[in-house]
């Protein structure tokens, strides 16, 4: 049943390089990986699938030798392969690009690569490397940067350089294009061919399906920590492979909505200082939304997005009359006179920004719904109102949790999301903004928090929302706008939109620069104006 | 008497002297802290190690021995603090100062026998040809040899935190214990590591108190030092060539208070014995007023709790 | 008299029996009576004890215990003596260093300044820069009255001699007296007197080769140099004597203030390192001063703003001393308060 | 191997079980040393444990550890709420020497009039305010040049014993003493003096008003929307944020009222048990409350409970010491002990504790 691994006239190796047989690893209450086995040759990139909580990180790991498994045996080039720490797992070829970026921010370049390696050369010499291989796999980058001020797509390129320098035979990479411009996405592609043809082993973890079915060779599919099968992501369609993973059909979002009413929000003229060490500033943001749309805001993480959000929920202030509600100057409001008048928010963060995660949830309801479903009387907490509150939330948008009481860290990351959109949904906001709604989530989970905002607004209310999924926004959005480098571009119609423009839109691939930001005369031009 | 009557070459040799022991737990601390852990307990760490290397010296009649027993008695103090916050997870503010509290007790414990005890002296040492350098060199390069000590531990530290591979990986766990530990490095050996050297160094602050500076044990002989060594760190913003200034700023105010009563200088005494927290205060209000550039090289993950999971 | 059983002491002590000056030489004490009377006394002591509630805890628990007499031992636990003697009126209770008393509460101090009258004639006569300093702790009327008899003395002994004076703000801080020791001799001086209870002046002093004088307790470790003399505080007999009232059913409440003369304060031994002549003058008036046939505080003095205080050959009373505020004349600075 | 695991929910029983895990513990690792000093550990326990409560002298004990528990409690409780909110007063010591000084002074001022209805509730405010002011200090440093509270609030311990040492050598130096340090004792000028309030009890206003602290404290920090600011600012500062909680209107609000608290008590201090001013006057209430706060898992009723306990530790520690010959410093180090176990036993609250059989693999 198993095809030609890599095409291009990769070396045929008829042994697997990666055997993974009977693996097995329980965490308290969950069997994250299941009697898991596979087996990956050279010269392939090999697809992990799987939902939300599938076990594909579990699975990673352990190859990378940061998880001990509770059973079963791997083999690396037909030797046995069992990993005490990623130590272990470099020495023998393993290398890998974390779902959460494993840098220091406070760091320069050159000591994020040089703690990756097993035994960097000395600094001199090794900034070197990083400049010729940097160069050699069109990735370009300055070693002596500090990490915290470069944007995600150059910090990708700092974890994948770290890899490359240990000339690894299996390099991991789990969801690595959610940070990425297309045009990134297309640099990162060639040189994850380029190392195809070289050679070696790639394993590729990714919700985006259609990404999928453009790079990889072979996909493992898991769900609920068991393989449930394997195929050929080019001969199957996005849709179907989805369904694979989740064992059900998927419910597509309905179409987009009516025309769009009067303006509900604007911001005219707005810079903002961000509060954070390694922040951006947002300059001279001009932005209007009407009540019936949705306004996608695209960019790539670190553009300014964050602070975007921190300006219209009203934790950043800025002067009265930059931001207008209707024709009311709500700039200097904070979040809680805000939210009184209808303008609420769901930021990105979904742990320690729109939930306290040692907090319940009829707390955590309470967080932001004070205000508006009139918890606070005299200064005291009303907690049955805030219960009742939870609770509808958790009814109404089938939050999966044993009750109100569980503590916001034990949902998962698609239930905590439902319950973080559903709490504002529900207080009938006129104004709702939400950054990165689906991120991290399985096609499932995203599909219904899309369809979710396709009601509020189609109810009428204007929504914002923020995403780095050019997807999700040219599926939900009524009009689009790109933020970079803390600017925000003339809106489209979206309907008239390509990827490829949005791609432009976004500032392109960040390749041209040389790890200088900002200096480059072209990124200060108005990224709308770049599109011919 | 008269403000000329102060000798500027006497004064910086005593402040030399009498800033030591704060800036010897203040780059144990430092170095505690760029791995990510704010450990509370100096004051406990330096009487323990105060009354250990008193201990030591008295009975073997060695100074060096003392230092040595000074410096790993902190250590294993420090060490209980290691095990508490990094293996039992327990919070590292409350944990701190328990241990001050445990230290000053357990101290007085161990010294009971040893008061009004003479301890052997510790020579000086005298650095050849410069200390023959006419007015400065019999001041400021005959001195004991502690303070050359905390000196070549300043460069060191500043070498080994700059150039080393170990010191970049210590920064790294202070950095993000969550990536570095992605990245497969230990964080609670690091860490534990951390503790004990900054309890080492708290215990030889401690016992250059009670074996070179009085020299003598009584009980809660360090009166606060270690609590201004901790200042001290957050004022050098977590570097160590300003750590140095820092304490040498504090050491020189004390003493310049003293040496501006002794020449009969007529600023109130109550302004003068608060005079070096007040200046301290007031260069930390300047220092943290740069929000970014105080942010900057404060450790990210100091004083969060790691619990590593699977 | 007293009934059957042993007689029980308490003693009350501010700082922890390892000081080696204040409490020390009162526990010295505690151990002198229980050597005198062997069985016939119990002792119990709490040491550390912070004035105030916590001090008329200690006192009443002692009390409660069966206690006899309580020797409190700080000048901070006045009022508290006062207090709980009202609610033991059959405990006797002595207070060192107050001036209040009861029928119940005797109270009872030391002229230290007699010791200090000879320390100063030691260091007129030995100092070479003609600089003697004086580390102080806090500027009360006992501290004033020691740095005005050694400095009267010194003066008289030496007309060029200056004196500085540093305020540490502090009974017992080890380092900051050898910081303020260190100031003092980078100075100038070259003769170090003090009225902190630590020895650290005193190793300051013997690594820059200048003098100094044990305090409270002998510092004898010291000896001969830098320490050349010293005043030592000898309770013993004092508490012997009130232990012994006591069983006797003798006892009286009274004031008692004591100096060289019956023993309370004592000169300990004048080293070889002062030369003949002067160990010889110093004994003459340590013993002038014992005999009672001179007074430390003796006329023509003045204040140090000029107005004149003694009158040539008069000499101060107790009431005056017991509340000195004021320098004599020639003493530079300002007594801070 | 010993293994830790997240547990998803904090257990509410290991957090009822462990602080009497930790007493019991305590007084096992307690026994060993008092064994090792040669003193009968049996003994001493029952001495510093069950004496004051139920031995002989208990009538007199049990007012002692109302005396002793009130301030203790005041001030933790004040702490508590700004270290729920991670905002770290360390400096009580400095706020509770103010807030005696100030109250002491405002009474001292009125000197001999005789109008206690005027005169004790204006030293009660001006005990407050006195500390509150100079715990603002930390706290606008803090919101103004982001410098760290815990140094500035440390530090300033110092300064307020170097002007508790002026005050009672200098302005407020009783004219009457002789030229003595110290005030004039507010328990011998009526109108100013906070007496026990049933002889013999010990209960006095300060104790009063830590009962009232912990009732206040569970309201605020159970039903109060301040309370529950507070809680969400330690737990999830930029979740607190998001919920509009200005952080430095809490840093203010937290370091003001534990400031407070702290000067209150320090005023009901100087005015009821310690009489008056002095060079000595705090014995480092300031810094124990903070344990007694972590003792108490800073929670209203844990902090009431651990301040008596605490309070039980230093009577029938001096208890132990005055008839067992047990040193200051073995109590000392008893109670460091205490925080530990309570400290290492906590972890079984969040974490289950796995043993692993299974040989590495
Ligand atoms: N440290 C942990 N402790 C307890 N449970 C964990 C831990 N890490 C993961 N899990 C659980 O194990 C299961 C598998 O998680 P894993 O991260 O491998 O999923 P995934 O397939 O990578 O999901 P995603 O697509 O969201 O990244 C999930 O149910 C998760 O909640
Ligand atoms: N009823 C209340 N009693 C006491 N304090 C409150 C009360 N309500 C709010 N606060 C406090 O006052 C501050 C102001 O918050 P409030 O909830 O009024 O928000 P707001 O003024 O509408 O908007 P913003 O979010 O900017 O403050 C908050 O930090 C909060 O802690
Ligand atoms: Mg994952
Ligand atoms: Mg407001």
């Amino acid at each position: 049943m198993r095809r030609d691994p890599g095409s291009d006239g990769a070396e045929r190796v008829s042994t697997p390089l990666l055997e993974v047989q009977g693996l097995r690893k329980a965490y308290p209450g969950v069997v994250a990986n299941d009697d898991v086995s596979f087996s990956a040759r050279r010269g392939e990139v090999h697809a992990l699938l799987g939902e939300n909580g599938a076990g594909k990180s579990t699975l990673v790991k352990t190859v990378y030798g940061l998880l001990r498994p509770d059973d079963g045996r791997m083999k690396l080039d037909g030797q046995v392969y069992a990993p005490g720490s990623p130590h272990d797992a470099r020495q023998a070829g393993v290398a890998m690009v974390f779902q959460h970026f494993s840098l220091f921010e406070a760091l320069d370049v050159a000591e994020n690569v040089a703690l990756g390696m097993e035994v960097p050369p000395p600094m001199r010499e090794l900034a070197t490397r990083i400049r010729d291989v940097s160069e050699t796999y069109g990735l370009p980058l300055d070693p002596n940067r500090v990490v915290g001020t470069l944007s995600a797509g150059e910090r990708q390129r700092v974890e994948i350089i770290r890899c490359l320098l240990q000339e690894p035979q299996v390099l991991i990479m789990d969801e690595p294009t959610s940070v990425l411009t297309p045009q990134e996405v297309a640099i990162l592609f060639e040189t994850l061919k380029r190392l195809r043809t070289e050679g070696k082993l790639i394993l590729y973890i990714s919700h985006k399906l259609e990404e999928i079915r453009a790079l990889c060779d072979w996909a493992t599919i898991l769900r609920h920590g068991k393989v449930t099968g394997s195929c050929d992501p080019r001969q199957k369609s996005a849709r179907e492979l989805a369904e694979t993973m989740v064992g059900s059909e998927l419910a597509l979002p309905a179409a987009r909505t009516q025309d769009p009413g009067k303006v509900a929000l604007s911001i005219a003229g707005l810079t903002a200082v961000s509060g954070a060490a390694f922040g951006t500033e947002l300059k001279d943001i001009f932005l209007e939304v009407r009540r019936g749309e949705i306004l996608g805001i695209g960019g790539v993480a670190g553009n300014g997005q964050d602070e975007l959000l921190a300006v219209l929920s009203g934790e950043s202030r800025s002067a009265p009359d930059s931001i207008l509600l209707g024709d009311l100057p709500i700039g200097s409001f904070g979040p809680n006179e805000r939210r009184a008048l209808g303008v609420l928010a769901a930021p990105e963060e979904r742990l320690g920004h729109a939930t306290a995660p040692d907090m319940n949830l009829i707390e955590n309801a309470a967080l932001s719904g004070r205000r508006r479903m009139r918890m606070v009387s005299r200064g005291f907490v009303n907690w049955g109102k805030a219960r009742a509150h939870a609770e509808h939330v958790i009814e109404q948008f089938d939050v999966r949790v044993p009750g109100a009481g569980s503590v916001a860290r034990s949902l998962s990351g698609g239930n905590l999301q439902k319950f973080v959109i559903g709490r504002e949904i529900l207080q009938q906001p006129d104004v709702l903004v939400v950054n990165q709604p689906t991120w991290g989530l399985d096609a499932a989970a995203a599909a219904a928090i899309r369809q979710s905002l396709l009601d509020l607004a189609s109810q009428g209310a204007a929504v914002i929302v923020i995403s780095q999924d050019l997807d999700e926004l040219m599926e939900i959005s009524t009009r689009f706008s790109a933020l970079n480098e803390g600017r925000l571009s003339k809106p489209r119609d979206t309907a008239e939109l390509t990827l490829e423009e949005i791609g432009l839109m976004l500032g392109g691939a960040h390749d041209l620069e040389i790890g200088q930001g900002s200096s480059r005369p072209d990124r200060a031009a108005e990224p709308g104006e770049t599109v011919p | 008497m008269e403000l000329g009557s102060i000798n500027p070459v006497l004064l910086i040799s005593a402040l030399l002297l009498a800033s030591t022991p704060i800036l010897l737990a203040a780059m144990g601390e430092l170095v505690v802290e760029k791995s990510g852990v704010l450990n509370l307990g100096v004051e406990g760490m330096m009487i323990v190690g105060a009354v250990a290397g008193f201990i030591a010296a008295v009975e073997s009649g060695s100074p060096a021995l003392g230092f040595l027993a000074a410096a790993a008695a902190a250590a294993v103090l420090a060490l209980l603090f290691g095990v508490l916050t990094q293996v039992l997870l327990s919070n590292q503010v409350a944990t701190g100062l328990g241990l001050t509290l445990f230290g000053l007790g357990i101290s007085s414990l161990m010294g009971q026998g040893y008061v009004g005890v003479r301890p052997p002296a510790s020579p000086r040492l005298e650095l050849p040809v410069l200390s023959e350098l006419p007015i400065l060199g019999p001041v400021l390069f005959n001195q004991h040899a502690l303070v050359y000590l905390s000196l070549a531990l300043v460069v060191g530290v500043w070498w080994y935190l700059r150039s080393t591979r170990s010191g970049l990986i210590l920064r790294a766990v202070g950095e993000s214990h969550e990536a570095a530990h992605a990245l497969g490095y230990s964080v609670l050996g690091t860490r534990l590591a951390a503790i004990a050297f900054g309890g080492a160094l708290a215990g030889l602050g401690g016992a250059c108190l009670s074996l070179v500076i009085v020299p003598q044990w009584t009980e809660g002989m360090t009166a606060g030092r270690g609590w201004i060594a901790l200042a001290i760190v957050v004022f050098g913003s977590w570097r160590a060539w300003r750590v140095l200034l820092g304490a040498y700023l504090f050491g020189g105010v004390s003493v310049l208070q003293l040496n501006l009563q002794a020449a009969g200088i007529a600023i109130p005494v109550e302004l003068l014995s608060m005079s070096p927290y007040l200046i301290t205060i007031l260069v930390l209000v300047i220092i943290s007023s740069d929000k970014r550039r105080a942010q900057a090289n404060a450790p990210n993950s100091l004083g969060r709790t790691f619990h590593a999971s699977g | 008299s007293h009934g059957d059983g042993p007689v029980k002491a308490g003693f009350v002590y501010v700082g922890p029996i390892g000081d080696g000056g204040w409490t020390y030489e009162h526990h010295q004490g505690l151990l002198a009576v229980e050597e005198h009377f062997g069985d016939k006394v119990e002792t119990v002591y709490q040491e550390s004890v912070p004035e105030g509630a916590d001090a008329e805890r200690a006192m009443t628990q002692m009390a409660l215990q069966g206690a006899d007499i309580i020797f409190t031992t700080s000048f901070g636990y006045m009022d508290p003596t006062i207090n709980v003697a009202a609610n033991f009126p059959d405990v006797k209770f002595e207070h060192a260093t107050g001036y209040k008393r009861a029928d119940n509460v005797s109270t009872y101090s030391a002229r230290f300044y007699e010791g200090r009258a000879v320390q100063g004639h030691i260091a007129g006569k030995m100092t070479k820069t003609n600089k003697i300093g004086y580390i102080a702790s806090y500027p009360i009327p006992e501290v004033i009255r020691g740095i005005n008899s050694a400095y009267i003395h010194a003066k008289k002994a030496n007309p060029d001699v200056e004196m500085s004076v540093i305020w540490v703000y502090t009974w017992f801080d080890p380092p900051k007296e050898a910081d303020a020791a260190k100031a003092l001799i980078d100075n100038g001086v070259d003769v170090v007197l003090q009225h902190t209870d630590s020895t650290a002046p005193q190793a300051a002093a013997a690594e820059a080769g200048v003098i100094s004088f044990g305090q409270a307790s002998d510092m004898s470790e010291y000896a001969p140099l830098p320490r050349v003399s010293s005043i030592i505080d000898n309770w013993a007999p004092y508490y012997i004597a009130r232990v012994q009232a006591v069983m006797d059913g003798t006892w009286e409440s009274v004031d008692t203030w004591d100096g060289i003369g019956p023993g309370m304060v004592e000169i300990g031994e004048i080293t070889d390192a002062v030369p003949a002549d002067v160990k010889a003058e110093a004994e003459a008036l340590r013993d002038a001063i014992g005999s009672g046939e001179y007074h430390a505080f003796t006329g023509p003095l003045n204040k140090q703003d000029g107005s004149p205080w003694l009158a040539e050959g008069e000499t101060a009373d107790d009431g005056t001393l017991v509340g000195m505020n004021f320098y004599v004349e020639g003493i530079t600075g300002e007594i801070p308060n | 191997m010993i293994r830790l695991e997240r547990r998803p929910a904090p257990s509410r029983a290991w957090a009822w079980a462990t602080p009497l895990l930790a007493v019991l513990a305590t007084m096992v690792a307690g026994g060993l040393l008092f064994a090792f000093l040669g003193k009968d550990p049996l003994l001493v326990i029952r001495t510093i444990f069950w004496d004051p409560i139920l031995g002989e002298f208990a009538f007199y004990y049990r007012g002692q550890l109302l005396v002793k528990a009130g301030p203790l409690i005041l001030i933790a409780i004040g702490l508590s709420l700004g270290f729920r909110a991670g905002v770290w007063n360390i400096g009580a010591e400095g706020q509770y020497i103010m807030g005696a000084i100030c109250g002491a002074a405002v009474g001292l001022a009125f000197y001999p009039l005789d109008a206690r209805w005027l005169i004790f509730p204006m030293m009660v405010l001006a005990g407050g305010l006195g500390g509150c002011l100079w715990a603002m200090i930390p706290g606008i440093l803090r919101t103004r040049f982001n410098t760290n509270e815990i140094l500035v609030s440390l530090l300033l311990v110092y300064v307020a014993e170097q002007i508790l040492a002026w005050m009672a050598l200098g302005p407020l130096r009783s004219p009457d003493g002789a030229g003595f340090p110290g005030s004039r004792n507010l328990r011998h000028y009526d109108a100013a003096a906070n007496h026990e309030l049933i002889a013999g009890s010990g209960m006095h206003w300060g104790v009063v008003a830590a009962f009232i602290a912990v009732i206040l404290g569970h309201v605020l920090l159970s039903r109060h929307i301040l309370g529950f600011n507070i809680r969400l600012a330690g737990a999830s500062p930029r979740a607190a944020r998001f919920a509009g909680v200005n952080p430095g209107f809490l840093v203010l609000t937290c370091l003001g009222v534990s400031g407070a608290l702290a000067g209150f008590a320090g005023f009901f201090e100087v005015a009821g048990p310690a009489g008056q001013i002095n060079i000595d006057f705090n014995v480092g209430y300031g810094f124990t409350a903070i344990i007694v706060a972590f003792l108490g898992r800073l929670h209203p009723v844990g902090i009431l409970l651990a301040g008596f306990l605490m309070a039980l530790t230093y009577i029938g520690g001096e208890a132990a010491q005055a008839t067992l010959g047990v040193p200051a410093a073995a109590i000392q180090a008893f109670q460091g002990m205490l925080l530990f176990f309570l400290l290492a036993l906590d972890v079984t609250t969040n974490y289950r504790v796995r043993i692993d059989v299974r040989a590495r693999a």
